[in-house]
């Protein structure tokens, strides 16, 4: 059982939660994630676990960090839950973001919630020159995230739809605009199918390799139950599971955009 | 008093007999069966604990050719449950045969293959790769899939069709046959009884029931496939009741499930006439549910002094 | 802008039409209707809100003879549902017409009787006695009771009884008649389209799924009469299949039901299908569920930026 | 919606239950019940309410108590609730126990929780010289209620199943006892079906009038949906609700024990 030492709201609808745990079975990796149990022991309902990405990692003081979105009655849930209660999570989960001799120039690009699992990556990506574009709705949404990544001192630059902050829109224009300027080594993505889409073909087409971690409507988090399948684009008829082959993918490796 | 109980727990009797013909005698070292489709073909659980310590594994449904199954969403939660059209993603027998037997090969528990057809004939295809396969103790006929060529009616809702596909399966293959069934059906005794008399060793039941889930903002099904089969607590009572009612009329065993998540669930299927049990998707929420359940049976089998769980079956009536 | 979508709100055109025959035409100026059997006769509700602010009102189930209802318990709870076995338990149709019906005057909105019979003929009896009461703007046939002449069996599994029931009990009713349907069936779409062709004005869709629960320390079942109907959440996403289904194949309004809890759930069974949703079991757990539930299906139709709620009917097809 | 003051054991698996409320359709009366919801709002399981007896009301302070045994999966909820959580409660509903002119002298007979509904009554019971005897498995199960209603100055017996109080025995037995010796005016009861059962015979036989606090299942609580039906004795063919008619009723009044 983990602890909830503290689950504190940090934007519109936007919380931070931070867990104590005994023991993992290993140390979770950038880009993995957990699957939370949000109903009490004795209800069945909700019956499934939700997935959350890893936001953070604390080994020595024996901490996991989510941020999440409340967007339905789990998530919901889970945003009443208090400090002192136990959760039940399973993981970590899936496969993690590469980073060996990740060397040179990265573009970390993530979108609305999907900027959580980049925050850990950042930290572990000590080896590369980083740039980060984030964007979401507003700055509201955007605002503890760039706290965080600002705090590593890195370069981060910022979007929003609803707003103007270094340019009205999306982290992906954003993004296409620095891409005109330079070319990265290497790309990792999450964020929208949409946006993954997009960033996916021009790595492509600029022959960039990168990353993407897609988030799929999961059963089981574990491989089980092939609900997560994703359709890899190079061997006709075979399918990936998001949760285990990923959520992170290379690029090309899956066809995103359901 | 309590270590007493301790020490008792490992005495007790949880092996359950589901044999109905002496040549194929069958013997579970306790009743929980992997319910098909909902642990893989075994290895993913294995991560999370020995499961040789179940009575008995059932891979996921596999059919002739390989499927890729439903495009997403596959799934849906409901209250109490999930909705899924996995559409029967698996590699077809061929690769079945050759990849994942071989696995199963070093798991000391009997091992079923559950076979699933579009039409009669993959069944009898299917059972004919399967005949000579030793790695399996037995087969399973899901008889939840639509029947292509019969315009997409499921074979399982007639009782005729259950008769016909079973007792050409049994002329087939001479191992042992669980039959599962389809809850969606005005009588299932009907086709429970049809596949007894055709020579089915067990019925299993139930199966998912057809179900969806619209999606309010979007405006349209949230699955991709719109359809999807319902499980999880939510249908347990009416499993029991089916359990319960079958067990009136057939001799062979039931394999009882839908929506057990604890050992007293398994208890309340076991009362109602269930000799095994499978546990299907709580192995999605709780990888470690089988060494729990088991755990929970031995404390109800110690809270109610009795001594071999088989004596249990059918108790309710 | 939260204003003026307040102001909207009382802008929006809840009201939907359920003629299906010119003679009797019926429009109820918003689709949430009783389900039988979970709001008493309409008092007991009336101390948590106006109940005339409903869009029609269907009163317990009746019979020919009082009726004392099943030995107790009669209820018991599942995962996110219920099961319950009444019995039909009321005063017969002499003492309803005597005693309830003069209450029933003084409600302002559409108000039915639901009619249950152990025999054919018990549906002829009611549908003659009934016809003349003025208070009633029409009967809902509750084709899920047992057939005590025909075996126990429940009229309503089979599509040619559902015709015969619904023609005879036409030819002597000349209002609107609801014909409701068992869901314990393997085609709901057959007796829908029997109860359609024998002249019924509406089908609703669904009855209680057949179900159970053991006692596992008793070891028998919980309920006194053994088997009972699921209600509740846990049955929504079967009854919204139904009435998908039933949408693609039937000219007649549908009013769906099961499990509803929420104005969202009332959109996923309009979107489904539905022209009128009966709110049952939610009635039980929170009084005041309508009022609440007229408030959140506004809420969507301001999000949605939409003006009248029957533009939706069937959208998700 | 009415907020959780104290929540705390006071017994084996026994609960005392403290709400605020802020208002209420009217004042409760003793005997009368609420009805609990214990799953979180955008949970559906548990579905139904949990019926409890009122066990003391005090309106200067918007309090209303609660005392109850954890015994299956809606209590266990209950129990693991906080100080501080918000908790939906419907009531007060039922037919309470009858108070006017109850002169001279009055016995109180609970068995386990049915003691619970005795205590407000006692309170109220200002005109008649009462006798209270409760009973239960152990003492450890009576002491919180034998410490309040001894702190209402009561003449209080005590009966245990499992070791010897003044008897050890059932809260019956005890009774059954002290009615050799004296006859009371009247009789209030709440408990098991059986000792109610024995309750009521008795009282029957010796023409002593009385009231008993019946439990049964119930799905409304409100009295829309007939599962709490009782057998009339008087009436054929009549039933009365136990959520409505009572869950207190007249000796002779209705069919117990099922
Ligand atoms: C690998 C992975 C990592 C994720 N990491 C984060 C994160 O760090 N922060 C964050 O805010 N969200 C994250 N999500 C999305 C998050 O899981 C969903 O927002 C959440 O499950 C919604 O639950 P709900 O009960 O509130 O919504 P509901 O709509 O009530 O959920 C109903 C069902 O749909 C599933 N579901 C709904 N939305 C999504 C979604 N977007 N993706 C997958 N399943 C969904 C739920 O898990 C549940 O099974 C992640 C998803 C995946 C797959
Ligand atoms: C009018 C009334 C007043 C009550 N007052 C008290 C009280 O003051 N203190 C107290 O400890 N208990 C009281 N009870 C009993 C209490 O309601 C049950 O113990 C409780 O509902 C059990 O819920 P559960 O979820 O823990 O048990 P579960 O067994 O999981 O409940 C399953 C279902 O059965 C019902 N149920 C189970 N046991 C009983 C029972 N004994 N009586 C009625 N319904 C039951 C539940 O309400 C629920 O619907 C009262 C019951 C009634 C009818
Ligand atoms: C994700 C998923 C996949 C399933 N796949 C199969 C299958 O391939 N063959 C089959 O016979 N049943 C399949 N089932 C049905 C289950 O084996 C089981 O009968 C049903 O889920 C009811 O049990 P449960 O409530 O314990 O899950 C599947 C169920 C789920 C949830
Ligand atoms: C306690 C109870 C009593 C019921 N009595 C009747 C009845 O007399 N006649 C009838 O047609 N349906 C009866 N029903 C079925 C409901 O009207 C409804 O069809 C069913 O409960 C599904 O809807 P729900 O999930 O919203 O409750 C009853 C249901 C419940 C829970
Ligand atoms: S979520 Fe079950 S296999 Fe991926
Ligand atoms: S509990 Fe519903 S009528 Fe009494």
């Amino acid at each position: 059982m983990f602890e909830i030492l503290s689950n504190k709201r940090v934007g519109p609808k936007i919380y931070h939660l931070v867990l104590s745990y005994e023991q993992l079975p290993q140390n979770p990796e950038p880009g993995q994630f957990f699957n939370i149990k949000v109903a009490k022991k004795s209800s069945s309902d909700p019956l499934l676990r939700r997935p959350f990405s890893l936001f953070d990692f604390d080994e020595a003081d024996k901490k996991i960090e989510f941020v999440y979105r409340v967007v339905g009655r789990g998530t919901e849930i889970l945003s009443e839950s208090k400090t002192g209660e136990k959760l039940d999570v399973l993981g970590p989960l899936g496969n993690p973001f590469s980073l060996k001799d990740r060397k040179g120039l990265v573009h970390l690009i993530g979108g609305g919630m999907g900027i959580a699992p980049l925050y850990y990556l950042s930290k572990k990506l000590r080896n590369s020159i980083q740039k980060v574009f984030l964007g979401a709705g507003t700055y509201e949404e955007l605002e503890f995230f760039s706290k965080k990544f600002k705090g590593l001192d890195l370069d981060v630059h910022l979007a929003a739809m609803e707003e103007k902050l270094e340019i009205k829109g999306s982290a992906l224009v954003l993004w296409l605009n620095y891409l005109q300027q330079e070319t990265p080594n290497f790309v990792y993505s999450c964020g929208p199918e949409k946006m993954l889409a997009a960033v996916e073909k021009e790595c492509l087409k600029n022959n960039i390799g990168g990353e993407l971690s897609v988030e799929k409507r999961m059963g089981c988090g574990i491989g089980v139950c092939l609900s997560c399948s994703c359709q890899s684009k190079n061997e006709e008829n075979k399918n990936k599971r998001a949760c285990v082959e990923g959520p992170v993918f290379g690029m090309g490796e899956v066809v995103i955009g359901e | 008093m309590n270590n007493s109980r301790e020490r008792n727990k490992n005495s007790f009797d949880l092996s359950v007999n589901i044999t109905s013909d002496e040549n194929r005698t069958l013997r579970l070292k306790n009743p929980l069966i992997t319910a098909s489709g909902t642990c893989g073909n075994g290895k993913e659980l294995a991560d999370f604990y020995d499961i040789n310590k179940l009575g008995a594994f059932i891979t996921k449904g596999i059919t002739v050719k390989p499927q890729k199954g439903n495009q997403t969403p596959r799934i849906a939660e409901t209250a109490s449950g999930i909705i899924n059209s996995i559409g029967l993603e698996n590699p077809g027998v061929e690769e079945f045969i050759a990849e994942v037997l071989p696995e199963a090969e070093e798991y000391e528990l009997p091992v079923f293959a559950n076979i699933s057809g579009y039409s009669e004939e993959d069944f009898f295809f299917l059972a004919d790769k399967l005949k000579n396969c030793s790695e399996l103790s037995g087969i399973e006929i899901n008889l939840s899939c639509p029947n292509i060529k019969g315009g997409g009616m499921v074979f399982g809702t007639e009782a005729e069709k259950v008769f016909q596909i079973t007792q050409k399966v049994r002329e087939i293959y001479s191992g042992y046959i669980i039959v599962k069934l389809t809850p969606n059906i005005t009588d299932i005794t009907e086709t429970a009884l049809a596949a007894e008399k055709a020579g089915a060793d067990a019925v299993a039941m139930i199966n998912t029931l057809s179900a969806m889930k619209i999606d309010i903002n979007q405006q349209k099904p949230l699955l991709a496939n719109k359809f999807g089969g319902l499980s999880g607590p939510a249908v347990k009572p009416v499993a029991v009741k089916m359990v319960y009612q079958s067990f009136e009329k057939l001799n062979i065993p039931i394999i009882g499930l839908g929506g057990i998540t604890s050992g007293e669930d398994v208890i309340e299927f076991m009362l109602a006439g269930a000799s095994a049990v499978g546990i299907g998707t709580i192995n999605m929420i709780d990888p470690e549910a089988g060494l729990r359940i088991l755990r929970e049976i031995k404390d109800y089998l110690a809270r109610q002094d009795i001594k071999e769980l088989s004596s249990i079956i059918g108790a309710a009536h």
